[in-house]
């Protein structure tokens, strides 16, 4: 029950990135296309996940005064195998998301969470915890980047949907439209939520 | 040459907050107040320099020359955590009033993209030295720049009625977007052709 | 005629709307059968009734006592019976203690008025007291006690005297006409605080749309020594202190200071004239010139009212009403105190009684705020009203205090031009109020710790 | 002292393993990512070049062609038949990368615009099928010329609407190329 | 006479005949010599796409405060009119009317009603509209035609000027840019009329001269040194694209501009000096609507740094 | 086999090598510079900063973690300021600060005024800002009662838990949000709003010092100095001083008689919460105590027999049920 808790904590009620507002900067730069977005939300589910479980499992044994040095190589080190498995075997999406993947090492969320959550509980729960801030992670990023796709290019994962006539706003997939569609999807989950807890 | 051109890119054509998307989370958090945010922008530019010149050095001498290229990101991040640190430290000792402005902004800084990012860049781009230096200060610049700016509209956005679902992140978002759109008008900006 | 025109930096031009009562010379009000006199007309402190129910007064007795320095006697308009002494309202807006006097419609003067003789066997010191045993408080307004202005700190010299002809409050006459119809006891009363304040150097400055004035004081004044008439560009608040005194002498007061930092005294030219009254026939401040007009007013008029004479009758002496009125203000539009009821007495400080339609009453909702700046460059003090509004509005006092709030000398002129109709002024004194309040508690609680 | 070698151990240690990690992981990966590099250029060759299918980078002194970066021998099963060109030119806004295959004949096998800053909707649309294969076909003896409407002559190729500049940029790379080739060629 | 109960208020008593409303039908005034010569240059598409971008704007703005925000609806102040007239003055005659329309709403939803409504966006809405019109329609919003009755495609002058055509075409004549008669938005062409409405608006006190005189100045100044002393290129900048309208009606929008005087010379100067760099140097041919922009996102900066030295601000005698 | 043993040696080492190095220097140097560099820090901010989540977010508006613990053992910033720790954090945060709940009674804010719209009149219509500070300099507002609720509200303005509404023109503390912040006390310019017991349930609604006859022309449900609260009150706890009753909360009883007896209902009783006594016959011994101390003779019953309690007599003041010896009663 708990740990249904947990996990789902990370999706809803304290979406990192559309409640928490952390990791601002991939949630706007690679959300231009929907794929870019599942490509970064798999990373960023993949890196919590093991560094989650990874400092759960050290906790005891790290001296409190080198903690967030170690946190960050043991983050860093499950980026670069991301980004070294991404390279070899996906490199369109290493492509997509360029620098981003190496960037994934100064996402707010996961050092958050590693400082929050994994310091300080046990494993399993440590390894929902991961999988459900990095599901909501993704959450957003699916959000923002269908949003963005489809009213910037008129397509949704690379599919054409209006046909050739429709004139796409290219605006919302440069930088203006990455801030104007987080802020409206901030707002509108605000305004859900506000309204679910009156 | 090159130098400015680099200069120019940085602050303004590829600003790194408004069209490469780096250093977004102190952007929307330090910026609530002009002298903050300019705190802010200053300890970030410190700090980009010394980052740009010391993961350089570490790039070329050792990761190259151990042919460890992979070890980029965990080197880098290393190198401006320790050196955030230690800066932080020196100039809390030597000087209580720096440390008041621009040391209280220095852990926020460690786990800002916009400092490893442009480490990054400046390795993928393949600059010098020097280019690397002016890269990382122009960087800086242009982060300064968009926050201070940013900082300027929202103590405007105080005594603004905003509607209620947009205050807050969301109102601070759709300014962002607004700058980002002015930033437009630097595309293409080339003093050199 | 050799006159200088002056002004200082921004302001505004209200519709002058003073044809009704300009051209209309002074008229004796008849007597009234009952004044109310307030103990406090007056900035400083209250004075102390120095009379009792049942006892008889006689004109130009003292009936109240100043207690203070900053304070200035009061003295009984008619001749007649004590009724009570009790609190009444009063145009400022609450009750403080009045005695009320039944008048026996004889003015027996009191035994104490009379002359004191030529200005030259007068010492400064002598003027000075006789300016405070009369009663005399700055007739332009704000009732400040005038023998307080004429002993400055020590340290501070003096070195002129500008009487304030400026009247630049729409509707108002009463100085104009003061001015033309005496002119000579305004010199003479220039002359006598010259003298009390030792200086050598007197201004009177009067706007150039009372070109009338300017000739009668001008001619009044020829060979008298150190004295100067300037016309002013008819602007709003040209008669404001610091902006009289830059016009004149292109000094700035100091913020927070006073005209005597820069060596200068203001006084209003009808307090000039009740100076002259006072040496000359020995009278002490008993009445006053009150311009009664607006839409609402059957016949304006400019009359000399006693002091503690009901704002009821002295319209009833103009007419009457011609409707119901919108609004009742003691003083003139801009800066004038609206009035809830016609029952409260004519104070020292009473140079008008405009009574407006009720149409002309209301006043435009607000709007938001476009940002014109319009009021920033009407602003005499130079700020930034609409910011400090906008502070005030949010209960950011602080932060309006950050832009100078406690400069503003509330002259309205922002208020007026605003064109999206901001509650600027209003809001301004709102954070003026609070800024005191703070103050004061701030110093209270370090007084204690 | 003991706090020193406490700490920085501690960190060594997590170092040491982070490191070894890493090590085993680029040991799995590195060839593929070699692999997929070599697999990316030459792909991303051919597009302008079909027949080949190796290429091997020259060295090359530019001086007839300033704005040509990199050349290439395409190689068909190991023997030459033909060069690719990477020039870099100047474009509406900054420099567009454009790719060119020649073969021995001098004929233009295939143009393809790289990395580029033009305005999405306008300068953009040169990377479009449509606009790049009107290059394919041209021979290197006359350079490439850029007409804004109306049907094009042998070496003319249509202007993207409202991009003139971008497609002059583009007409430009080609036409160093040519003259690149034909200082290689000798012709 | 038994009296009804007064009104009470602080002082002042009296208000300005001035209203929000008046200063915006002034400005629709002074916008109508210009709008009437794009009628005459640009023909019937001109009257359709203004009168979109009017109606679009006004009724966003109504359904917005009614429906959206449920506050009282102000589409009667006419600032929501004067947007969208600007709106249309500055796309093409020939841009597709719904996408004219998207402009107006986004000028009025996002940029003016999402910060608070009239007064409170802190860019120009107008502005703003162009140029997320011209991001992602560029083509369309750089389809110029030539004025006159049927529609042949042209450059603008200064896209003649920064040789970013192929020179088919012959430079207008400074006269014709004066007039009008030149290739350009709506609104833009007619340098004579839109100098005309200025005076009318300086003369109404609705702006003042500082924003447009230092921003024309500072063009003027800086085109002549950096064109190498040459007068007649000067001119040509000064006269050619939008700079009057710029200058005149959208550098100066009380929203989005400084309040102090000093601040708006440092707004003029600092438009004149982007516009410059951006012609010269950016890859736009013009750069009067993004030096605006850039201004406005400095206004509040510049606002709040030149504070003007308040009255009585000197030290006091000791 | 062997050759892929050293490129699997080779691979590893040499990563090792070069990151050990790299965080042994740093390791050292920064050990160093915190030994060289030392500052004294108050060690609350240290520990505060380790509860911290240290994600260094800038969520909270400080600059960052570091930023927010001082500002939090400063006293400038609330514990709840993360917006990342969650409940464990604030939990944490207490303890380290020491924050605990005072036990003392529990106060709220009362508006001390009734004189509603129906209740007062208006002496003029005000125009000017919605704001009581802004209409109290104009002849202390628009209330014919200079001592009433200005009712503009700039009390809801200043309370930060939503606690205060505007009803018929005065205001009303909404007493299950208030939280005694005392915002409100020090924003209204009347000084007319106050602290009470919550427990009390009887007010006097009125500031106003005058004289009856000036009361009762300008409210309907002023005070009027009648004094017959005093008398009706057994327990002395009505002061009666400047023409204006006050209830001395240490003495009252929530017997509610003197709001009865207020012929112009100037106290407020919640007449609702109103509780009887009640005899649990099992436990009764018959004591006679409790009736003894009945001020309201609502109390029968003999010497060793069972007690009962009068119904229509007894208002609820509860005196009985302290002294019962037995405690045999309860209000219910
Ligand atoms: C506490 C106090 C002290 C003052 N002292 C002097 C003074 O020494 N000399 C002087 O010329 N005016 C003095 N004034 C008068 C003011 O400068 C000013 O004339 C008066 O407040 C009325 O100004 P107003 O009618 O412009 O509002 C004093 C005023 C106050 C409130
Ligand atoms: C906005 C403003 C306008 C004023 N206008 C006049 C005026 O027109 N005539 C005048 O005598 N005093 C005017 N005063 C009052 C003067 O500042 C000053 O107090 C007065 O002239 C001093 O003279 P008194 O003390 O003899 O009244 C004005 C004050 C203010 C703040
Ligand atoms: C926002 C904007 C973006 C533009 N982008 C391009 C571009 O990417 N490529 C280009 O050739 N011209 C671009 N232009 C147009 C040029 O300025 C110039 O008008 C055009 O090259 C002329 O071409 P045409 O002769 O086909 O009309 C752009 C213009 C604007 C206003
Ligand atoms: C002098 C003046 C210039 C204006 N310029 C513009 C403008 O450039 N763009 C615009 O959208 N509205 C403009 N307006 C209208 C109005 O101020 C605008 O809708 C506000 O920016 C909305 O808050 C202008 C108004 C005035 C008085
Ligand atoms: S005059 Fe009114 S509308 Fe203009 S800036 Fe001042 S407050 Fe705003
Ligand atoms: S701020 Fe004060 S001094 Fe300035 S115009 Fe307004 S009322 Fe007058
Ligand atoms: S301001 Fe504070 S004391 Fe007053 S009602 Fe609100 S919570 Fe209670
Ligand atoms: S209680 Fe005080 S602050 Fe609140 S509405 Fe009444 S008068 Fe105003
Ligand atoms: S994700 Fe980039 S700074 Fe936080």
């Amino acid at each position: 029950m708990k740990l249904w808790k947990t996990f789902f904590n990370g999706i809803i009620v304290e979406n990192p990135a559309l409640r928490l507002v952390l990791g601002m900067c991939p949630l706007l730069a690679v959300t231009t296309s929907i794929q870019a977005g599942i490509g970064m939300g798999a990373a960023v589910i993949f890196v919590l996940l093991g560094s989650n479980l990874f400092i759960s499992l050290i906790k005891k044994i790290v001296p409190g005064e080198v903690r967030i040095p170690i946190y960050i190589v043991v983050i860093a080190t499950f980026v670069t195998m991301v980004q070294l498995f991404v390279k070899a075997f996906a490199p369109v999406l290493d492509k997509q998301l360029g620098i981003f993947i190496p960037l994934i090492v100064v996402n707010c969320v996961i050092l958050a969470r590693a400082e929050a959550f994994a310091s300080k509980n046990k494993a399993v729960p440590s390894i929902l915890d991961g999988l459900g801030m990095g599901l909501g992670f993704t959450l957003a990023l699916v959000i923002v980047s269908s949003i963005r796709e489809i009213l910037g290019a008129g397509t949704f994962f690379g599919i054409s949907l209006f046909g050739e006539a429709y004139k796409p706003l290219l605006i919302m997939i440069l930088p203006p439209g990455g801030f104007m569609v987080l802020g409206f999807t901030i707002a509108a989950v605000n305004k859900l939520t506000e309204k679910k807890k009156s | 040459m090159k130098i400015i051109a680099i200069l120019i890119s940085a602050i303004l054509v590829n600003n790194f907050v408004l069209s490469r998307f780096l250093g977004i989370c102190p952007f929307l958090g330090v910026s609530k107040k002009v002298e903050t945010a300019l705190g802010m922008g200053l300890a970030v530019t410190f700090v980009m320099a010394l980052a740009s010149v010391m993961t350089w050095l570490v790039q070329v001498f050792i990761l190259d020359m151990l042919n460890l290229g992979y070890l980029q990101t965990i080197a880098f991040i290393l190198v401006i955590a320790s050196l955030v640190q230690f800066v932080e430290m020196v100039i809390k000792k030597t000087s209580p009033t720096l440390y008041q402005a621009l040391g209280v902004y220095l852990p926020l800084i460690t786990t800002n993209c916009a400092v490893l990012g442009v480490t990054i860049l400046n390795i993928q781009e393949s600059y010098n030295l020097i280019e690397t230096l002016i890269n990382g200060v122009g960087a800086a610049l242009g982060f300064t720049l968009a926050i201070v700016l940013f900082a300027g509209v929202r103590e405007r956005l105080e005594t603004a009625p905003i509607p209620k679902a947009l205050q807050g992140f969301p109102i601070a978002l759709i300014t962002a977007s607004l700058l980002s759109i002015a930033f437009l008008g630097f595309s293409g900006l080339s003093i050199f052709k | 005629m050799n006159i200088r025109t002056l002004t200082f930096k921004g302001g505004t031009h209200p519709p002058h709307s003073k044809k009704a009562t300009e051209k209309l010379a002074v008229q004796a009000a008849a007597a009234p059968k009952v004044v109310v006199i307030p103990m406090q007309q007056h900035l400083g402190a209250p004075c102390e009734p120095i009379v009792k129910a049942g006892d008889e007064v006689k004109l130009g007795q003292k009936i109240g006592e100043a207690k203070g320095f900053v304070s200035a006697p009061i003295h009984s308009s008619v001749s007649g019976k004590v009724m009570a002494v009790e609190p009444r309202l009063y145009p400022g807006g609450t009750a403080v203690i009045c005695v009320v006097i039944e008048s026996d419609m004889q003015d027996t003067l009191f035994e104490g008025v009379k002359s004191y003789g030529s200005l030259d066997n007068l010492t400064p010191d002598e003027i000075k007291n006789i300016v405070k045993e009369s009663g005399i408080v700055g007739m332009g307004g704000a009732a400040f006690p005038t023998h307080v202005k004429l002993s400055p700190p020590p340290g501070k010299h003096l070195d002129a005297v500008i009487l304030n002809g400026a009247e630049c409050e729409p509707y108002l006459t009463s100085d104009h006409r003061l001015m033309l119809e005496q002119a000579e006891k305004v010199v003479f009363g220039l002359q006598a605080l010259m003298k009390a304040a030792g200086v050598k150097k007197g201004y009177i400055g009067i706007e150039n749309n009372k070109p009338d004035a300017i000739e009668a004081l001008y001619k009044a004044s020829q060979g008298i020594e150190g004295i100067e008439v300037v016309a002013l560009h008819t602007k709003y608040p040209q008669g404001a202190e610091k902006q009289l005194i830059y016009a004149c002498t292109k000094k700035e007061v100091p913020s927070g200071g006073l005209p005597a930092d820069v060596g200068v005294i203001v006084n209003n030219v009808g307090t000039a004239a009740v100076i002259a009254d006072a040496i000359r026939e020995g009278m002490p401040l008993v009445e006053r010139i009150v311009t009664i007009t607006g839409a609402a007013v059957k016949e304006p008029k400019n009359l000399l009212v006693r002091i503690g004479t009901s704002f009821k009758e002295v319209v009833e002496q103009c007419g009457g009403l011609v409707e119901n009125p919108g609004k009742i203000i003691a003083g003139g539009p801009m800066m004038g105190i609206a009035q809830f009821t016609l029952d409260v007495p004519v104070i020292k400080g009473t140079s008008g009684i405009l009574i407006l339609s009720e149409k002309e009453a209301r006043l435009p909702e607000p709007s938001n705020c476009i940002r014109c700046g319009k009021c920033v460059d009407v602003c005499p003090i130079s700020l930034m009203p609409i910011n400090i509004s906008a502070f005030s509005l949010q209960d950011k006092f602080e932060q309006a205090e950050a832009c100078h709030a406690m400069d503003c000398i509330e002259c309205g002129s922002c208020s007026f031009v605003c064109p999206a109709k901001r509650p600027l002024v209003d809001s301004i004194k709102v954070a003026k109020r609070e800024i005191m309040a703070r103050r004061k508690k701030a110093q209270s609680s370090q007084a204690k710790g | 002292m003991r706090d020193y070698i406490r700490l920085a151990g501690t960190l060594a240690i997590v170092c040491i393993v982070a490191a070894a990690l890493l090590g085993l992981t680029n040991i799995i990966t590195a060839d593929k990512i070699v692999e997929q590099t070599v697999k990316a250029n030459t792909e991303a060759r051919r597009a302008v070049f079909m027949a080949a299918n190796s290429f091997d980078q020259i060295e090359f002194a530019n001086e007839a062609a300033p704005l040509v970066a990199e050349v290439y021998e395409a190689k068909q099963d190991g023997s030459l038949i033909g060069y690719v060109f990477k020039s870099a030119t100047k474009g509406y806004a900054g420099t567009v990368e454009i790719m060119v295959g020649i073969d021995m004949n001098g004929v233009v096998q295939g143009v393809k615009v790289g990395n580029n800053n033009e305005t999405p909707g306008l300068g953009k649309k040169a990377e479009e099928a449509v606009f790049q294969q009107q290059f394919s076909g041209k021979l290197s003896s006359a350079q490439v010329a850029v007409v804004k409407n109306g049907t094009p002559k042998e070496n003319e190729v249509v202007a993207i609407a409202g991009a003139t500049i971008t497609s002059k940029a583009v007409a430009d790379g080609v036409n160093q190329a040519m003259a690149a080739f034909k200082q290689l060629a000798g012709k | 006479m038994e009296l009804g109960r007064f009104l009470v208020s602080p002082a002042p008593h009296i208000r300005s005949g001035e209203s929000t409303q008046r200063i915006m039908l002034d400005v629709i005034i002074a916008l109508l010599p210009a709008m009437i010569a794009g009628v005459w240059f640009f023909g019937i598409n001109a009257i359709l796409v203004t009168a979109v971008a009017v109606v679009a704007a006004v009724a966003s703005e109504a359904v917005m405060q009614k429906y959206v925000l449920k506050r009282p609806v102000t589409v009667s102040d006419l600032s929501a009119a004067v947007t969208g007239i600007l709106i249309a003055f500055n796309v093409p005659a020939t841009l597709p009317l719904w996408m004219v329309a998207l402009g107006s709403i986004f000028a009025i939803v996002i940029v003016k009603q999402c910060f608070g409504g009239l007064g409170n966006n802190f860019i120009n809405p107008a502005l703003a509209a162009r140029a997320f019109l011209l991001t992602s329609f560029a083509g369309d919003m750089t389809n110029w035609v030539a004025p006159g009755a049927d529609a042949v495609a042209a450059a603008t002058p200064l896209g003649l000027v920064k040789g970013a055509e192929a020179a088919t075409q012959a430079l207008p004549s400074l006269m014709d840019l004066f007039i009008g008669n030149v290739p350009g938005c709506i609104g833009e062409t007619s340098a004579a009329l839109l100098l005309l409405g200025g005076l009318y608006l300086v003369y109404r006190g609705v702006i003042s001269i500082r924003i447009p005189a230092s921003f024309i100045a500072t063009v003027a100044v800086l085109t002549f040194l950096m064109g190498g002393f040459d007068a007649s290129l000067a001119a040509y900048h000064v006269f050619a694209g939008g700079l009057f309208l710029g200058a005149i009606f959208m550098a100066t929008d009380y929203s989005s501009s400084p309040m102090t005087p000093m601040g708006q010379i440092i707004m003029g100067i600092g438009c004149g000096l982007i516009t410059v760099v951006i012609r010269f140097f950016g890859a736009l041919p013009e750069g009067v609507s993004y030096s605006i922009l850039l201004m406005n996102v400095a206004t509040p900066l510049i606002d709040k740094f030149t504070i003007p030295k308040k009255f009585g601000g000197v030290k006091k005698s000791a | 086999m062997k050759e892929e043993v050293i490129t699997l040696f080779d691979g590893i080492l040499w990563p090792s090598v070069a990151l050990a190095g790299l965080a042994v220097f740093f390791g050292i140097v920064l050990a160093f510079a915190s030994k060289k560099f030392a500052v004294e820090v108050d060690p609350r901010v240290t520990d505060v900063r380790v509860a911290l989540p240290g994600a260094n977010c800038g969520g909270c508006g400080y600059a960052g973690c570091d930023g927010l613990a001082e500002a939090i053992v400063r006293g400038d910033a609330s514990i709840t300021a993360c917006p990342v720790g969650g409940a464990d954090l604030v939990d944490q945060l207490a303890r380290i600060m020491g924050v605990t709940a005072e036990a003392t009674e529990r106060h709220v804010a009362r508006v001390i005024c009734c004189g509603d719209k129906h209740n007062a009149n208006e002496k003029y219509e005000y125009q000017g800002i919605q704001d009581c500070k802004a209409a109290e300099m104009l002849a202390g507002g628009s209330k014919s009662c200079r001592f009433g609720c200005t009712g503009l509200g700039t009390c809801v303005r200043a309370c930060p838990f939503d606690a205060i509404n505007i009803v018929n023109g005065i205001a009303v503390v909404d007493e299950e949000k208030c939280t005694a912040c005392q915002k409100c006390i020090e924003a209204c310019p009347k000084k007319i709003i106050e602290l009470v017991p919550a427990s009390k349930e009887v007010r006097v609604l009125c500031k106003n010092t005058e004289k009856g006859k000036s009361v009762m022309s300008v409210c309907k449900v002023g005070c009027i100095s009648c004094q017959k609260c005093v008398k009706a009150c057994k327990f002395d706890a009505i002061i009666f001083e400047n023409n204006l009753a006050k209830i001395d909360y240490s003495k009252c009883t929530n017997c509610m008689m003197c709001a009865e007896a207020c012929p112009t209902k100037t106290i407020y009783a919640n007449f609702a919460s109103r509780k009887k006594a009640y005899i649990e016959d099992e436990k009764c011994i018959g004591c006679t105590i409790c009736k003894k101390h009945c001020s309201f003779e609502a109390i029968e019953g003999e010497l060793k027999g069972k007690h009962k309690i009068l119904e229509d007599k007894c208002v609820g003041c509860s005196q009985c049920i302290v002294k019962c010896p037995k405690k045999a009663m309860e209000m219910r």
